[in-house]
């Protein structure tokens, strides 16, 4: 009996086919490939690292993307730099708290009119979205940041919604289901989830548990618990057994694959940081 | 636990995959550890809050603080994680457990089972059995084909509370192996020292026989 | 102008006095007053630390308590024991995982008659609970472990409640709220939050940042968070900048006080284990 | 930035004790963290996942992946912590931090206050404010007494998108000191070189005198 017999079943939302090839939908939903993840059917398990272009061509037309990062800091810059050269990553929606910084990260997506739609908690520090919102290229769903990082955390943990008195008695809340609860009014908030999530961690073990650095870790722990498909790019990769039990945040079982960042802040990235601007 | 436990375990085991992360309930469940088949790594989450619990420790070395959701000693494994118990349930319903194996009460013709509560006493347990219920990607259920007393404990509706709407995807006896779709149970393979007629005149629910049993 | 200036219309849990002791509410709501935190309101950061007699005195007759702990492990022994020789701990609701084991940890301040309700997920392994609930002494509420762990994590991130699949179409649900969102259904859960939470952690620094032990994490770092006083029993202090900030798991904000343990789960605490059975 | 704000900053600051969590909005608010009083420890938390944050970084020691929420460096101070964005927000709605400092475009004579956005334009961010005026325990507007143009901030309805229904505990202008009850506002405190004529003709809505500047 192969594994065939427990799918159908099932309520698996990733799907591996018989040669351990795990499938991820396309934008008709017809079912692609992901890179070959040799020695997971062989018995051995192998380790999740792939190449960054591997990793870019996870990222389908009409994808739904979850980038981590505030600004820049955080933000799988190669990942995002490897999907500027992909055919396929356009029409993207965005789960991101911003949209980069103009002309980097995200942002450079975006003057690339790859991203149709993004959802994030602020995008002022990026005059691009603005622009390209008037124009109508580009839809935007503004969340308050608390929200944006719940309703994350709520898809990656299987919830149906959650209520939060943040936003109540604003524009935010207009059409929105507003509850009264223990004589205090909450907004209803539905989970969010990915199709993919490309995040920045520090340093991953090969199986793909994951460590962060400072305030680089922001929104990366729970957009890895909250897609489909989830890309960790790293600093540093280390061999299973090598991170403490203890200090691992995000455990590999949320963990498809890892890649070795290329692109990282240097303090010469200084600049970058002249983008003062709340979150 | 005896022969035919294992013999459970054993079964249950060949449907793991290799990089499966695994949950064990208590009791049998707990033997399929034993039997993963050689080459499959699979890894172990216990609800208490641990991806990567390893085997039984030698008595001289159990840690009272290592323990697993049976709250018996295990060990560390290569590459284990600890998290606290609202991470280790939103691991559990979101969907990052591959693997649930749990033992029954009772299993109904549509898979759904009874594994917390007996009738007309206080309801005074539930643990995790809810939770990896509906949130582990696949339920397999490991039980013996009869109770102690020789009832069947597949059965047209369950007289025991029900642990959810969520049926089970494979149920696995000694005698039997079954999967479970919309339409309820399909029968996959019958155990080499059991009969297909053995298995009907114990299972007192309609089940149709996979394609590839038909074959045969 | 004093701190009295801000109180009135704060929406503080935690009220201070002018001398910057801690108040906390009585049985009868009268504010009493919590041990004397000498430096906080003399401008240095003094160590949370307190003795185990100054922290059992937080608990008052009908207080509700949150208690770390999975069975035993986990679980501030040394501070359930203080319980049990002071007179005003009395009437408590528990919300904790199980009820002890049998005679040990809660499951004594139970056959002490100490607990009046308790609000838990297993207390199958300790029948003293059994006896208890069936001769009328004890209320129980049971909850599925996850829920329970997501209500106390609810409670203490400031939410009206969330949706769980976990419960739909069993007895725990009768009676309850079930909504259908995106065509499945859900069971609505309120937060749970407590007077006091008596929690297990392995090393504090004195402002209250504190990491855990193995499997002995379990509910502790979710209560931390829950409780208008939190009080950490822990195996070592060490001082404030010795643990690492990137692996601290509770943050100093939430933690009131520190205890040191002086009773722990050794080696020779094995039959403690034997009352396996399910969490 | 210049005096004035250096002036509006010191006397918030006045209001914090030792111990206390804080958050500092951008821009003016941020200037609170020179102005803390000697002897007076407090720990900054920064919504992008940080309590214990430090002074600016000398520019050779700037490390660009540690900022705070106004995308700015900063230092780890003694007794640091990183958590996610979820964790962080927890904390913030939960009433773990104990004073937000906020900024404001308008504030109305309940105390509401509008800090986000500009009516007519397309609303592009929001980012922590929200949660952070509904979750501190206490929340401190700091904010000049007039627009740049003149015009009073402290106003009878906010012409602005309210950032929420909960008011803040206290505003303080350059000129004066506000606290916040059911009725509205309550002059706690006038600046040293101001008068009670010139905060009157400027706050165009109607407050109560404390009953410590009424025994003046």
């Amino acid at each position: 009996m192969s594994r065939a017999l427990r799918i159908p079943g099932s309520k698996g939302q990733k799907e591996v086919s018989q040669d351990g090839r795990r499938r991820v939908d396309d934008e008709n939903g017809a079912m692609v490939e992901a890179p070959r993840m040799d020695g997971l059917s062989s018995g051995r398990i192998e380790s999740k690292v792939i190449s960054v272009e591997e990793a870019a061509a996870l990222v389908g037309p009409g994808s739904t993307v979850m980038v981590g990062g505030f600004g820049l800091v955080g933000s799988p810059l190669t990942l995002i730099e490897a999907l500027l050269s992909s055919e396929n990553a356009r029409g993207l929606t965005t789960i991101s708290n911003n949209v980069g910084e103009p002309g980097k990260g995200l942002g450079r997506l975006l003057l690339e009119s790859k991203i149709s739609r993004a959802i994030g908690s602020y995008f002022t520090s990026n005059p691009d979205v603005m622009e390209r919102h008037l124009d109508g290229e580009l839809e935007v769903r503004l969340v308050p940041q608390g929200t944006l990082a719940e309703a994350i955390r709520a898809g990656g943990a299987g919830l149906g919604g959650f209520y939060t008195k943040t936003g109540v008695g604003t524009d935010l809340a207009e059409g929105r289901e507003v509850r009264e609860i223990d004589g205090e009014l909450y907004l209803f908030e539905k989970p969010l989830r990915a199709d993919i999530a490309l995040i920045r961690a520090h340093r991953a073990d090969t199986l793909g548990n994951l460590t962060y650095y400072k305030t680089a870790r922001n929104f990366n722990p729970d957009m890895a618990t909250a897609a489909e498909v989830v890309v960790a790019e790293v600093d540093e990769i280390v061999e299973a057994g090598t991170l403490d039990p203890e200090h691992v945040v995000t455990p590999h079982p949320y963990v498809d694959y890892v890649v070795r960042a290329e692109i990282t802040l240097g303090t010469d990235a200084g600049p970058l940081l002249d983008q003062a601007g709340g979150g | 636990m005896n022969s035919v436990m294992h013999d459970i375990a054993r079964r249950v085991a060949q449907h793991l995959e290799p990089g499966d992360v695994i949950n064990l309930g208590i009791g049998l469940p707990t033997l399929v550890a034993d039997h993963v088949p050689e080459g499959v790594k699979v890894f172990l989450h216990t609800e208490n809050g641990m991806v990567g619990a390893g085997p039984t420790p030698e008595p001289e070395k159990v840690d009272p603080q290592l323990i697993n959701a049976g709250k018996l000693p295990v060990t560390e494994d290569v590459g284990a994680a600890y998290f606290s118990s609202s991470e280790s349930f939103a691991m559990i319903r979101g969907g990052h457990v591959s693997v649930a194996v749990l033992g029954v009460l009772q299993v109904d013709r549509l898979g759904r089972i009874a594994n917390w509560a007996i009738p007309g006493k206080p309801i005074l347990g539930v643990g995790g059995a809810m939770d990896l219920l509906v949130g582990a990607k696949t339920v397999i259920v490991a039980t013996t084909h009869l109770t102690k007393k020789g009832e069947p404990k597949i059965v047209e509706e369950c007289s025991f509370p029900l642990t959810g709407a969520r049926p089970a995807d494979l149920i696995v006896t000694e005698h039997a192996t079954f999967s479970v779709d919309e339409e309820g149970l399909v029968l996959e393979e019958i155990a080499p020292d059991s009969t297909l007629e053995w298995v009907r005149s114990h299972t007192p629910v309609p089940f149709r026989n996979s394609a590839a049993l038909e074959a045969v």
